[in-house]
C-alpha cells in the first residue's frame, strides 16, 4: 500500500489503485502461509492466479474513475475489446487483465526467488518467510 | 498559500476531486477545474507538471468515448491531477509530520510515512550502484529476455538482501534515539493551526457530503 | 555511582549455539574511555550493545549473568542505517533524538546548534541526510546522539567513514567528552594508532572472553597480543620487528625519545 | 610496452563545472598507485571513466589497447577488475564461492576455468574456509573482501579498487596489501583510492593526487607520505610509519614495514647495548 501511495506521489493516478494493493497484500499473505513459494513451479500460477484477481478488482475503478483510460496500452487494448464486440465494461476487464496478467507472475517467481536466497540468520528473524518456502 | 496549515492543504487536495466527482457534469467538475488550476497557477513548473499528467487522459478519453461522456471524466480526472501534484509541490513532507505530531498523532504513524518518503529515493540510488557494481564484473544488462531476467535477478537479489540485513541496524538506531522513548515528542516546527482553517476543513467536509447527499437525493 | 558493570555476562544471539560474550565483567566509572579492541567476531560489537540495553531487548537472544548500566547512546559503523528517515533536513536529524526525549524546544535548539559546532558540520546543517558524503553523514549521525547528552556513550567504529582528519577530530572529541562531562565512554574500534591518545582502558576480547584489561601502556605492550591478538600500534610493532628490548613505545614521540 | 592504462587529455563534467579536466597519466603494468585527494576531487568520476560506467566527453582512456569509448563495462570487465565503496551490498549467491564466480560466468568462461580462478581468489584473500557461508551470514569485514576476491576472480590486466580497506583490522588489511602485490608481481597493474595512508605505504609505490578534478601530483609515495605540509590541504594525515621514518630521519625513509623496522634497529641498537 505504502508503495502505491509513494507511487501516486509522482503520478497520481495510481492513488485510487490503494485498494487493489490491499488485495494484492491479502493474496500475498494467503499464498505465504499456505507456502506457494515453495518452488517455481508453484509461484508462478499463485502468481497468475493474483494476477486474475488484480484484473478483476481495478476493472470496477478503471472504469468507473477513469473510463478505462488508465494508459495508452489500456485504451488500445479497450477499443481492440470494443471492436471484438464487447461491451464497455468488458472491454474494460479485458485490458486490464492483458495488461496485469503477466507482471504478477514475474514478481510472485521474483519473491520466491528472493526467499530461497534468504541466509540463514535472516531467515530465522521472518517465520512467515520460511513457512512460505515449506521450511517452517 | 503554502503558509496554510498542513491539513488544510490536505482537506483542499481531497475536497476538489470529492467534489468534482459528486457535482453533475460538466459544469460541476469544471468548476472545481477551475478552482484546482488556480491553485496551480502561482507555480509554472507546478502547472506544467500538471498539464503534462493530463493530457495524455483528455485523448485516451475522447478515442474511447462520445465527447460528452469524455469530457465529465477528463474534467474530474483533471481535477484529481492538479489538486494532488499542487499538494505535492506546495506541503514539504517534513511540515506533514510535525503537523500529524503536534496533533498527537503517535510518533509511529508520522515516522511510517515519513520513512516510505526518505526511503523511496535512497533505495533508488542503491539500485543505481548496485547495477554498476554488477555490470563492472560483467553482468550483461541489454539483450534477450534471459539476459534482463538475469540481470533482474542479480540487481533485485543484492538489493533486498542488503535491505533485509540492516533491519536490524535500523532499529538499533531508532531505538537508541528514542524513538519508542514513549515520552511525548516535542513538535520541532509546530505548524500554526488558526480557528479560521479549522473552521474552513470543517466547511469543506461538509461541502462534500451537502454534494454526495445532493447527488443521491437529485439521482432518486 | 553512575556508569557502568559487567558481572560475568555471558549472551547468545538468537539461534546460535556459540555465546558471543562468555563471561565478561566490566567496571566504566564516569570519565573513563574503554577501548574495545579484538579481531572480528571477538565480541566488541556485542559489548557495546549489551552495555546498550540492546542486546537482547531489540536484537532477541539470551544473556546470563548482570548489567548495570545508564542511560546510553550508540552510534554503528554505518550512518546510512543509523539516519531517521524522519527528518528532511540535517538540523531536524540532529534535533530527533532529543525530540522524542520530549526536551524543550529551546534548550533542543541549543544542544543541536552545540553539536554541530563541535562536529563541523554546522555549514550543512540545511542539507538533507540523504545528500551527504559518509563521512558528513558519521559525524552528523555522532552529534545527534550526543545531542541526547548520554552518560553512556558507546561508539562502533566511529571512524570507518571518516578521512583521517576527521578520525582525528573524533579522537580529540571523545578524550574531552570523558574528561570535561564525567560520560563513560566505550569505543570499539580497529584504528590502534589512536588509543593511546584517546583511551583510559583497553579491553582486549578474545571469542567473547576478556584477554586483558588495563591501561594502553599495559594492555599494547603485551608480546601475545601481536602473537595472538589484533597487534597493538604500528610503532609498537616496528620496534618489536627491529627486535628491540625494554618497554615497548606505543607512539612515535615514545620512540622518539627512547633512541635519543 | 603498452601501459596497463593510459589517459590522454581526459575531460568529463556532470553539469557545468567540470568535474574531472585534462587528466593525462599512465600506469605501466605491475604498477601499484594511490588515488589521493579530498571528497569531491574527481576521484570517483575517474574511477567511473576508468571502468567505463562513465564516457570521457574530451579526450580518451585505455585499457591496454582498448579505448573505453564505445565500450561497455560489462566488455571493459574483462581487463578491469573494480571494487566500489560499500561493494558488499552486491553480494546475492548463496555462498561466498558461488558470487566470486557470478564474474567469470557472466564472461561466458568455461566451467573448470570459473571454478579454478574463484579458488584462486578465494586463496588470495584466505577466504577458503568460508566459502562455503552464505555472504550474509559473515561479520562485513569478510563480506567485503568476498567482494574483492570477486574482482580478482576476473584475473584483469588492471585493478580498481575504491577504500578497499575501510572498516577491516589490521589482520585484514594485512591480507588485502598481500593480495595486492602479488597481483602487482604477476604484471597486474592496481590503482587504490584511499585515505588509508598506513596500507598505502605498506602496498603501493606512486601517488596521484586529484584537486578538483586536476592532476595535482604525481609522485613516490616515500617523497609525500612524511611531508605533513603537503598531506594536510588533502584532510590526510602522515602514517605512523612515514611519521616516525621522518622523526628519527631515517636513511633513505623507507616506508615498508620491514625497512623501517630494520633502520630503526641500526639507529636504535648501538645506543642501547642489548
Amino acid at each position: 500500500m505504502l508503495t502505491s501511495v509513494t507511487n501516486s506521489l509522482r503520478n497520481p493516478t495510481y492513488l485510487p489503485f490503494v485498494v487493489v494493493q490491499v488485495l494484492v497484500a491479502l493474496y500475498a499473505w494467503f499464498a505465504a502461509r499456505a507456502g506457494l513459494f515453495r518452488n517455481l513451479k508453484l509461484a508462478v500460477p499463485a502468481g497468475l492466479g493474483l494476477g486474475i484477481l488484480a484484473a478483476a478488482a481495478s476493472t470496477p475503478i478503471s472504469y468507473k474513475i477513469f473510463g478505462c483510460s488508465t494508459s495508452g496500452g489500456v485504451t488500445l487494448m479497450t477499443l481492440l475489446g470494443r471492436k471484438l464486440g464487447m461491451s464497455d465494461l468488458v472491454a474494460c476487464a479485458f485490458s486490464a487483465f492483458v495488461s496485469d496478467f503477466g507482471d504478477k507472475a514475474v514478481t510472485f517467481g521474483l519473491v520466491a526467488t528472493v526467499l530461497h536466497a534468504l541466509p540463514k540468520r535472516t531467515a530465522a528473524r521472518f517465520p512467515l518467510a520460511l513457512r512460505s518456502i515449506g521450511a517452517a | 498559500m503554502s503558509g496554510r496549515h498542513p491539513f488544510t492543504l490536505l482537506a483542499l487536495a481531497a475536497a476538489l476531486p470529492a467534489l468534482a466527482w459528486t457535482l453533475p457534469a460538466p459544469w460541476g467538475p469544471a468548476a472545481t477545474l477551475i478552482v484546482a488550476l488556480t491553485l496551480c497557477l502561482p507555480a509554472p513548473r507546478v502547472a506544467r507538471t500538471a498539464f503534462f499528467t493530463a493530457a495524455p487522459f483528455w485523448l485516451f478519453l475522447f478515442l474511447l468515448h462520445d465527447r460528452a461522456t469524455a469530457l465529465a471524466i477528463a474534467l474530474r480526472l483533471s481535477t484529481m491531477i492538479a489538486s494532488f501534484v499542487w499538494l505535492v509541490a506546495i506541503l514539504p513532507p517534513a511540515r506533514l509530520v510535525e503537523a500529524l505530531v503536534s496533533a498527537g498523532y503517535s510518533v509511529h504513524v508520522a515516522f511510517l510515512f515519513a520513512a516510505t518518503l526518505s526511503a523511496v529515493p535512497a533505495l533508488r540510488a542503491r539500485a543505481q550502484r548496485i547495477v554498476d557494481a554488477q555490470r563492472c564484473r560483467g553482468l550483461a544488462t541489454r539483450g534477450g529476455p534471459l539476459t534482463r531476467l538475469r540481470a533482474l535477478r542479480a540487481l533485485a537479489l543484492p538489493l533486498v538482501l542488503s535491505a533485509l540485513h540492516e533491519v536490524d541496524e535500523r532499529a538499533l538506531a531508532l531505538e537508541t534515539r528514542g524513538l519508542s522513548a514513549g515520552t511525548r515528542r516535542t513538535p520541532l516546527a509546530p505548524p500554526p493551526d488558526l480557528w479560521v482553517e479549522r473552521v474552513a476543513r470543517w466547511a469543506l467536509v461538509a461541502g462534500c457530503v451537502a454534494a454526495i447527499v445532493g447527488r443521491v437525493l437529485w439521482r432518486v | 555511582m553512575a556508569g557502568l558493570t559487567l558481572a560475568d555476562v555471558r549472551f547468545w544471539y538468537p539461534a546460535t549455539e556459540r555465546p558471543a560474550l562468555d563471561g565478561v565483567s566490566l567496571t566504566v566509572a564516569p570519565g573513563d574511555v574503554v577501548a574495545v579492541v579484538g579481531a572480528v567476531g571477538a565480541g566488541a560489537s556485542t559489548l557495546l550493545l549489551v552495555a546498550g540495553n540492546l542486546a537482547p531487548r531489540v536484537t532477541g537472544g539470551r544473556l546470563e549473568g548482570s548489567v548495570r548500566t545508564a542511560p546510553s547512546g550508540i552510534v554503528l559503523p554505518t550512518p546510512w542505517t543509523q539516519a531517521s528517515g524522519m527528518a528532511f533536513s540535517v538540523w531536524d536529524e540532529v534535533a530527533f533524538g532529543p525530540a522524542n526525549l520530549g526536551v524543550p524546544r529551546d534548550e533542543i535548539a541549543r544542544r543541536v546548534d552545540r553539536w554541530l559546532a563541535r562536529l563541523e558540520v554546522t555549514q550543512v546543517a540545511a542539507r538533507d541526510p540523504a545528500t551527504l558524503s559518509g563521512g558528513e553523514l558519521q559525524r552528523v549521525i555522532l552529534a545527534g546522539v550526543l545531542a541526547m547528552e548520554p552518560a553512556l556513550l558507546l561508539l562502533d567504529e566511529p571512524t570507518a567513514e571518516l578521512d583521517p582528519a576527521g578520525a582525528a577530530l573524533v579522537w580529540r572529541l571523545v578524550r574531552e567528552l570523558a574528561r570535561a562531562d564525567e560520560r563513560c565512554v566505550l569505543v570499539a574500534t580497529s584504528d590502534l594508532d589512536a588509543i593511546p591518545a584517546f583511551a583510559t582502558q583497553v579491553l582486549w576480547l578474545q571469542h567473547g572472553r576478556v584477554r586483558a584489561a588495563g591501561p594502553p601502556a599495559d594492555v599494547l605492550a603485551r608480546d601475545d597480543i601481536w602473537t595472538d591478538g589484533p597487534g597493538a600500534t604500528t610503532v609498537a610493532g616496528l620496534w618489536r620487528q627491529a627486535g628491540l628490548a625494554g618497554p615497548v613505545p606505543l607512539t612515535v614521540a615514545d620512540a622518539v625519545a627512547r633512541v635519543r | 610496452m603498452t601501459p596497463a592504462l593510459r589517459c590522454d587529455g581526459v575531460w568529463f563534467a556532470y553539469g557545468a563545472s567540470p568535474a574531472v579536466s585534462d587528466l593525462s597519466f599512465s600506469l605501466a603494468p605491475g604498477e601499484r598507485v594511490a588515488l589521493l585527494g579530498k571528497n569531491g576531487a574527481g576521484k570517483s568520476t575517474l574511477v567511473r571513466l576508468i571502468t567505463g560506467l562513465l564516457q570521457p566527453a574530451v579526450g580518451t582512456v585505455w585499457v591496454g589497447d582498448w579505448e573505453t569509448r564505445g565500450r561497455r563495462p560489462e566488455q571493459l570487465a574483462r581487463r578491469v577488475g573494480s571494487v566500489f565503496q560499500h561493494a558488499d551490498q552486491q553480494l546475492f549467491a548463496s555462498s561466498i564461492r558461488a558470487d566470486v564466480e557470478f564474474g567469470p560466468r557472466a564472461l561466458g568462461l568455461p566451467r573448470a576455468e570459473c571454478v579454478r580462478r574463484a579458488a584462486a581468489a578465494l586463496s588470495a584473500l584466505d577466504l577458503e574456509p568460508l566459502a562455503h557461508e552464505h555472504p550474509y551470514d559473515v561479520p562485513p569485514p569478510w563480506r567485503k573482501l568476498a567482494a574483492l576476491a570477486g574482482a580478482l576472480a576476473l584475473e584483469p590486466m588492471l585493478l580498481v579498487l575504491d577504500e578497499p580497506t575501510a572498516g577491516l583490522d589490521r589482520a585484514l588489511r594485512g591480507l588485502v596489501a598481500r593480495a595486492v602485490a602479488q597481483r602487482a608481481a604477476a604484471g597486474v597493474s592496481v590503482m587504490v583510492v584511499t585515505h588509508d595512508l598506513a596500507f598505502a605505504a605498506e602496498a603501493l609505490d606512486r601517488a596521484l593526487v586529484l584537486d578538483a578534478g586536476r592532476l595535482a601530483c604525481d609522485a613516490p609515495l616515500a617523497e609525500l607520505l612524511g611531508d605533513a605540509a603537503r598531506l594536510t590541504p588533502l584532510g590526510l594525515v602522515p602514517p605512523a610509519v612515514a611519521a616516525l621514518s621522518r622523526a628519527l630521519a631515517l636513511p633513505g625513509a623507507p616506508l615498508r614495514a620491514a625497512e623501517v623496522a630494520r633502520a630503526l634497529a641500526s639507529v636504535a641498537r648501538p645506543s642501547r647495548p642489548v
